[in-house]
């Protein structure tokens, strides 16, 4: 704890956490300042979920962020930690929800593809039968062409490959029913079987930065891309999307939560912070506004969430409800 | 052409002084005295320690990483050795002229200058004008620079260049003068010049010479003293050395029977 | 050997000798492939520099200037909701809640017919803004502003764009409705999340503040350590000691620094995140051991017997230290200076760590305010959905080097002022 | 303000003790005195300045504690909210506004903060000023009253001057005990979770693994990561940066007219100064792609589009300047008469330049390699975009490899858990990381010691 | 002491020839042979231009950016300017030693290794070392050093450090040998070791050697120059210019009564 008001007393909101979330955290400081001319714009910073919430749950003050932004749910651990650390009181608010997508150059063989092939494409041990033997596209599934795996993606500290894991990759393990019980029996088996990825080449770790797996992409035809929704909505030009499960991975597919690699993102605010920090409610108040489908953050590439879900969490934002935490896993 | 000696007060007497250069002794056992109103002159064969000895006088052998110095040298009764011993003001005033000419890379002017000015020797642009003249008209050297007293120092000639070292040397107006082969690098007609100035000299400041120049020595010096292989072998007043030297050693390097 | 050997004389190297004359051209035809591959390396160092800036410069020059579209407002039939009288007193919030988004989409769709507002960028309400604070009275009649066309119709008119947005360009071309200015928003302004109204100079700014702190504490420092442990220090295990670690400092990769920023500025001092304060110390961390051990290369470069004949007139080791070998050194320590705060310049890791990886949308107003700094706006737009930003990338990597360019110019200047031969 | 008023009184002293010691040595002699009169100046002004200066940096820090205890003290404060954050908020802001950093509250009960702490800050700051005054005075004094013809000023002055040197030299030293400290403590936590041995002589790295939370076992080996760092920042970005900037070097300094390296050697620093992103994206798109395909063409198994070779080759470039730019100065530094010497005996320049003036300049040119070197082996962003993230021990330069410090940055920045090993492995490859190259240190130094040749 | 003249083809031969620095000018127009058999020495007051022109017979002015030569300089009949000369081969053959010594920071042995080294002299380690042993005897100085051979060059003293130089200088064997006052920090049994080798390569080699000393220029060369003020004043051989000199200027400096 710092010396009591050291420092000059803050006047601008701080936020942190996904790099995911940052781009529309962006575009809320712009309408935030645009309807509160008088206010300093806040500051967002892009660390990455975990690092975030990590600064985030370090305690109430003025050095400490008001706002976490997170590409995932909260998890346990964090939240228990938050508590120790004094952060009581937080504000769970959906703002929307992200796809990950999968592309292919415009040149590509055109993929169509399911949570179980990119699976047993992927996966470092599929359904715990041995090391993944499969080369080609077509030694997966015959019905696919016959070039060599290369998958670009996010790298494993990355809040999309959690998503990955667990929007895709443990849809397609859990197709197999060996695995599905599996996870009652023995979790942490089941876990690694359903989510570890192969290390052989196959699968590439890009980096955290998407437009260079896009550039990568249009570089090498043959291979498939796993990235934001929204690089892919803006290269349509480039890319075409593979489909998932036959879904296109389109705008509203994505709202509606038919195209399964969709995910939703968060913000968290303290609760202690909102009387403190001038314009922190305001700020909030500027995602509420503004999540609609054809609003300004969806044109700026996030998707939508459900009607129902906005509603719930536009009374969150008015009537500051905090969240309990039980329901975290 | 030398003076009689004439009995005067010791300015520095070295006492039993050894130096190594690490393992090596260059000075072994090393004792003698610098007066005042006499030149002293070092002679002795090439490598025989002169230049090492003279440096240890004023403790510009602190420089040399490997050197290390035993026994006692004293200015004015006071140890230069001590550790009390402030080594800059010691420099001050035990000034030197190296072997090796060794300008600095600024201008003629800037390189006579540069004492007077960390001295405090001169309370304006003028009075340091009329220094830098002054020392350069007493090496010899004026006539030939004045014109182009902003050219780098180290554009000049060999000769020049030692020159313009005496030059530097003597405008602190040190009270010991230290010069290593002064005239090594000079014609007749400037080594003249830079003896009239020692002579000139003496009497106010204690000067020791180092010279391979016997007629030199001759000239210059009231007292001799002869080095080799590092040891002091003789010392004594100059026309003493030159026409009567006690020692074999000595008188064979004279002659230039040695060898 | 024998005295014999030794005393008949050798004859004379017969340098025209046929085998002299082969041994000759041989060591003249490796003189001539040294030289060769010395001019070769520079052609090819200089040849990457190039291709790296004419491919800067080719995707980056049109990042200063948009496309700019001339729409006509009818502010009485615009959607306008603002009281004139109120105007005078607090113009800046009144116009903020006049609703100008809807007035603007409005009179676009008017213009350019259904989608019409897709065509201009969110910086058209600015413009708009801007207008009417600059002549209020427009309020009253229909006026043709100059608002910044939107993303694809920018990249469009400079020949980036799709086919759908480049018909469209072409359309408004036709009509005379469409102009390329200097993008003076982008020098003025700061991040934001348009790629047609960013700016870079908040980020100059954070970078010219950064680098300030950065220049004033590493350059001191990293001077008077290479001084003391060339001049004075004994030699011993110690001053082997601090050597070492000093050598070992620069090979300290830079997330490291920035940890050690994080615990010791921001968790120990307490001192604001995000700040040019914060980040010039931690780079000046990273820079100072670059600069000690050029300088102390320099310093030793120094002919002895500079400091003799110095120390030989009784100068004072200070002396000789300020008035002979720091100017004589003084060049080798600006090259140390000038790699050194090329390479903090062009930083991102240990900048990450303190939070200057941040969306600042406003430019610092002193060493304490949260900033950005060049190399991490380029690493943010670089990662930008936006393909407007690609172009944006590249100015910003121009200004970058500009800035570097100018930072450098003062420095080689002096280097090459106080170069001497001796 | 009082440091205008401490600097005032500091020059005054400077005068009046320049002026004392101008008089006293026009009695005893110029030479005679230690020293000159504007050093006896600066001893005062030290005298006067420094006590002062320590003391009002003391006081900087005290006194915000003893205001805000004033402060809490007064009655306006008994009605704060009991809450820390809020409490704390509210004085800060009352602080600020008192201090005219801020014009007005948002919280109403600041404002009656405000005329406490604008009374206490007055008491306060005008206490310090005038025991700083005073201070200034005495230290002044003290030191003038030494002034004398057999003082030694300009000892102490120096002394003073070469604590300051040594000072800046032991910063050095601290943030390498910061550095060593932090890593020590953390790696030590790491090494209580993966056996030491695993860690450094594991063939196999896999942060997923660990990141995902599969178990440790075995996923910390870091020789694959070792290797990728040797591999790519001190082999091929050496193989293209040494020859490169030492040739480059030699050209300019013994070759090219003095107008062309004038530009030309600025020119190349700039190589140093853009920014990594721009090299990773020239590596990854442009380099490694048409490395891919010269690989397939001539039939190299494992190619891939992410290549050491990709993020080396590129990584030279950017290091060019570091090993050009300090040779340069160094072989520009060896005397003339050195060059004359060898030109006199018949060589050529060539042989000048490899026989005399590297030996002669070896401190330089040795410096600049070891930070490029170590240049090299701390960039990340190429290696993340041009060589990828997979740990493999390969010898093919054609295949993906990582480094040490690429997998840091990951570690770090990533979305990391609280201290799971996973982060902590991040300080344990630094440990090591640090070990190594203070070895190679080392090395370098007995090596310049022995080989160099030093002129006079 | 000086052989009488002998007729010899001639070695090198300047005219016409002029040097600027810059804007000055330090020679001007002088015209003069060198010949095989006899010694030619080089006499006049400091700065009047003997090292400038000895530097052109090597075209060592080429490493001073300032410096600029007109007129012809042939060695053998080549034109040593010509754009075809080989500088390389022309400095082998026309050997240099400079007036402030500058050994190499390498140890002695490399010191006179070097040259040998590089032009391929000696076919194996056991050559060199003759070669070495035999160049450091001639110079004088093996006595002094032969301990140390392995020690650095530049911690000799200042006589040392020249007649390394000098064995630096002849390791080679050059046609013609320049030397710029060799015997300047010699002792007179030094001087005599060099004057003897001078005379032992006599004949064989060309030399030139600059000298301030009357009597040493007298004892060795066969032939004089003499300088002033970047002219050549007049000469001849050596006992006529000593005896009999044609110009005023010329006795006025040999006397000593120049100034
Ligand atoms: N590098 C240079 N740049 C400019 N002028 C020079 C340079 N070297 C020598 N000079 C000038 O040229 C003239 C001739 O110099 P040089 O060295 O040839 O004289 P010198 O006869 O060898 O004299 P000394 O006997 O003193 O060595 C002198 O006036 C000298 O100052
Ligand atoms: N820096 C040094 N390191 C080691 N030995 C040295 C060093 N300087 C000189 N010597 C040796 O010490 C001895 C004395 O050297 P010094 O320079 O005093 O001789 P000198 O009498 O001045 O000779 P000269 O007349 O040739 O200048 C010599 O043998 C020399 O080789
Ligand atoms: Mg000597
Ligand atoms: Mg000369
Ligand atoms: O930055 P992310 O946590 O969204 O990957």
């Amino acid at each position: 704890q710092g010396q009591p008001g050291s420092g000059a007393a803050r006047d601008q909101i701080r936020a942190v956490g996904s790099s995911t979330v940052y781009p529309f955290a962006q575009e809320a400081v712009g309408l935030f300042t645009q309807t509160n001319p008088g206010m300093k714009a806040p500051i967002i910073e892009s660390t990455g979920t975990g690092a975030g919430m990590k600064l985030f749950c370090a305690g109430v003050g003025s050095q400490y962020p008001d706002i976490e932004n997170a590409s995932r749910r909260m998890k346990k651990s964090e939240f228990d930690q938050c508590q120790a650390n004094g952060v009581k009181e937080i504000i769970e608010v959906q703002i929307g929800v992200d796809g990950i997508a999968f592309a292919e150059s415009n040149k590509g063989p055109g993929y169509s593809l399911t949570p179980k092939l990119v699976y047993e494409a992927l996966a470092a041990n599929p359904y715990g039968k041995g090391p993944n033997k499969a080369k080609t596209w077509k030694d997966v599934d015959p019905s696919l062409p016959s070039v060599a795996i290369s998958v670009f993606g996010p790298p494993s500290t990355s809040g999309t490959r959690d998503s990955l894991a667990e929007l895709v990759l443990t849809v397609g393990c859990d197709s197999d029913p060996a695995m599905k019980a599996l996870k009652d029996s023995d979790e942490a088996r089941h876990k690694q079987l359903c989510t570890q990825i192969r290390e052989d080449g196959a699968y590439v770790d890009a980096g955290e930065n998407d437009n260079l797996i896009v550039q990568k992409l249009a570089a090498n035809p043959d291979a498939v891309g796993v990235f934001g929704f929204s690089y892919l909505d803006a290269n349509r030009d480039k890319l075409n999307d593979i489909p998932l499960d036959g879904v296109e991975a389109t705008y509203d597919a994505v709202a509606s939560g038919a195209y399964p690699g969709a995910r939703p993102l968060y913000i968290y605010v303290k609760k202690a912070h909102i009387a403190a920090v001038p314009g922190l409610k305001a700020y909030v108040e500027a995602f509420s506004r503004n999540w609609n489908p054809g609003g300004p953050l969806t044109r700026r590439g996030m998707v939508a969430a459900q009607e129902n879900v906005r509603q719930a969490n536009a009374d969150v934002v008015t009537n500051l409800t905090v969240m309990t935490g039980d329901d975290l896993k | 052409m030398a003076d009689s000696e004439t009995t005067t007060p010791t300015k520095m007497s070295a006492r039993n002084v050894n130096v190594f250069y690490g393992e090596k002794q260059a000075i072994q056992d090393v004792s003698i005295d610098v007066d005042l109103d006499n030149v002293t002159a070092f002679i002795g064969p090439s490598g025989c320690g002169k230049s090492t000895f003279l440096r240890t006088l004023n403790r510009m052998n602190d420089t040399v990483p490997s050197a290390r110095v035993t026994g006692t040298i004293t200015l004015d009764g006071d140890d230069i050795y001590a550790s009390g011993m402030d080594v800059v003001q010691l420099r001050a005033r035990v000034g030197m002229v190296f072997q090796k000419p060794n300008p600095f890379p600024k201008s003629i002017y800037e390189n006579i200058a540069y004492g007077p000015r960390i001295h405090g020797l001169a309370s304006g642009k003028a009075e340091l004008d009329q220094i830098v003249e002054k020392s350069l008209r007493r090496a010899g050297l004026w006539e030939e620079v004045k014109d182009r007293l902003h050219d780098s120092g180290t554009a000049l000639s060999g000769g020049q260049q030692q020159r313009l070292c005496i030059g530097r040397a003597i405008a602190v107006e040190p009270e010991v003068i230290l010069m290593d082969e002064p005239c090594s690098a000079l014609d007749p007609i400037a080594t003249a010049k830079i003896e009239e100035l020692i002579l000139d000299l003496r009497g106010n400041y204690a000067i020791v010479i180092v010279t391979h120049n016997m007629q030199q020595a001759a000239r210059v010096s009231q007292r001799t003293a002869f080095f080799h292989l590092g040891r002091l072998v003789e010392q004594g007043p100059t026309t003493e050395i030159f026409t009567n030297p006690r020692e074999e050693r000595t008188k064979d390097y004279i002659t230039g029977r040695y060898g | 050997m024998t005295a014999a050997t030794l005393s008949t004389p050798r004859a004379p190297t017969d340098w025209r000798g046929n085998e002299m004359r082969r041994r000759i051209a041989r060591r003249y035809a490796a003189e001539r492939r040294f030289k060769l591959l010395g001019l070769f390396s520079v052609l090819l160092s200089a040849g990457f520099l190039v291709f790296l800036l004419v491919t800067m410069m080719a995707n980056g020059v049109k990042g200063f200037t948009r496309a700019e579209i001339a729409l006509t407002v009818d502010f009485p039939r615009s959607p306008i909701l603002l009281d004139p009288a109120a105007l005078k007193t607090n113009p800046a919030q009144v116009l903020a809640n006049a609703n100008l988004p809807s007035v603007v989409d409005q009179a676009a769709q008017t213009a350019f017919g259904e989608g019409g507002e897709r065509f201009v960028s969110s910086g058209a309400v600015v413009a708009v803004r801007d207008a009417i604070l600059a002549d209020p009275a427009i309020l009253d009649r229909k006026v043709v502003i100059s608002v910044p066309a939107s993303e694809g119709i920018d990249l469009a008119v400079k020949g980036k764009g799709s086919a759908a947005d480049e018909a469209i360009a072409d359309r408004l071309d036709e009509a005379g409705l469409i102009s390329t200015a200097l993008n003076y928003r982008f020098l003025l302004g700061s991040d934001g999340t348009d790629p047609t109204t960013v700016g870079i100079w908040g980020a100059l700014k954070g970078s010219l503040l950064t680098m300030g702190i950065t220049l004033l504490l590493s350059f001191p420092i990293g001077v008077f350590a290479a001084l003391y442990l060339e001049e004075y220090a004994p030699r011993n295990r110690w001053t082997d000691l601090i050597e070492v670690s000093i050598n070992n400092l620069a090979a300290v990769p830079s997330i490291i620094f920035g940890l050690l920023g994080l615990s010791i500025f921001l968790n120990t001092m307490h001192l604001p995140r995000s700040a040019p304060l914060v980040g010039g110390m931690t780079l000046a961390l990273m820079t100072m051991p670059i600069i000690v051990i050029a300088g102390r290369n320099a310093i030793k470069a120094v002919p002895p017997s500079i400091r003799d004949a110095a120390l030989g007139i009784g100068a004072s080791p200070v002396q000789v230290v300020f008035h002979h070998v720091l100017p004589l050194a003084l060049p080798g320590i600006l090259t140390g200076t000038i790699i050194g705060m090329a390479r903090a310049l062009g930083e991102t890791a240990p900048l990450l760590m303190i939070g200057m990886r941040a969306f600042v949308a406003s430019p610092p107003g002193g060493f304490t305010d949260p900033a950005t700094v060049l190399p991490v706006q380029i690493f943010l737009w670089s990662d930008e959905v936006g393909r407007g930003f690609i172009e944006k990338t590249s100015a910003a990597i121009i200004v970058l080097l500009v800035f570097l360019l100018t930072m450098n110019s003062i420095a080689i200047y002096l280097r090459n002022k106080f170069e001497k031969k001796w | 303000m009082i440091v205008i008023i401490i600097i005032a009184l500091a020059a005054t002293g400077w005068i009046f003790a320049r002026a004392r010691a101008t008089r006293f040595q026009a009695e005893v002699g110029r030479l005679a005195t230690n020293s000159r009169p504007s050093q006896y100046g600066w001893y005062v002004a030290l005298w006067t300045a420094l006590p002062a200066l320590a003391f009002l940096m003391v006081w900087a820090n005290v006194m915000p504690r003893l205001v805000f205890d004033s402060v809490l003290s007064s009655p306006a404060a008994q009605s704060l909210p009991a809450d820390d954050f809020s409490r704390n908020v509210i004085l800060g802001e009352a602080n600020a506004i008192a201090r005219g950093a801020q014009a007005a509250a948002f919280n109403p009960q600041s404002m009656t903060l405000v005329e406490p702490f604008r009374d206490a800050t007055a008491r306060y700051s005008a206490a310090g000023a005038l025991l700083a005054a005073i201070l200034a005075f005495a230290g002044g004094a003290f030191a003038f009253s030494r002034v004398g013809p057999s003082f030694t000023a300009r000892n102490r002055v120096e002394r003073v001057v070469m604590w300051t040197l040594l000072l800046a030299s032991l910063i050095a030293i601290i943030t390498t005990a910061g550095i060593v400290a932090s890593l020590i403590f953390e790696s030590m936590r790491f090494f209580s979770m993966v056996n030491p041995l695993d860690f450094l002589f594991g063939l196999k790295w896999s942060p997923q693994s660990a990141a995902m939370g599969y178990g440790n076992d075995d996923a910390f080996g870091a020789v694959p990561l070792f290797w990728g760092t040797i591999f790519i920042g001190a082999i091929i970005a050496m193989i293209v940066a040494i020859p490169l900037g030492l040739m480059s070097a030699i050209y300019l300094t013994q070759y090219a007219r003095p107008e062309v390296r004038k530009w030309m050697k600025p020119m190349l620093e700039v190589l140093a100064g853009v920014p990594t992103v721009v090299y990773g994206y020239f590596a990854a798109l442009t380099v490694a792609p048409a490395l891919r395909n010269l690989a397939a063409t001539i039939g190299i198994p494992g190619a891939s589009s992410e290549s050491a070779l990709a993020a080396g080759l590129v990584m030279g470039v950017m290091i060019i300047p570091f090993v050009s730019s300090m040779a340069d100065d160094s072989i520009a530094a060896v005397p003339q008469s050195m060059r004359d010497g060898s030109l006199a005996m018949g060589a050529t320049t060539s042989e000048t330049i490899r026989k005399v003036l590297i030996p002669a300049a070896l401190p330089g040119v040795v410096g600049g390699v070891l930070l490029a070197v170590s240049r090299a082996i701390g960039e990340t962003m190429i290696v993340v975009m041009a060589a990828g993230l997979a740990a493999n021990l390969t010898l093919n330069p054609f295949a993906s490899v990582t480094t040490v410090t690429t997998q840091m940055v990951q570690l770090l920045t990533g979305d990391q858990e609280f201290d799971s090993a996973k982060t902590l492995a991040a300080f344990a490859l630094g440990l090591v990381l640090f070990i190594v190259t203070l070895l190679l240190n080392i090395v370098a130094l007995r090596v310049v010691k022995k080989y160099r040749e030093a002129y006079e």
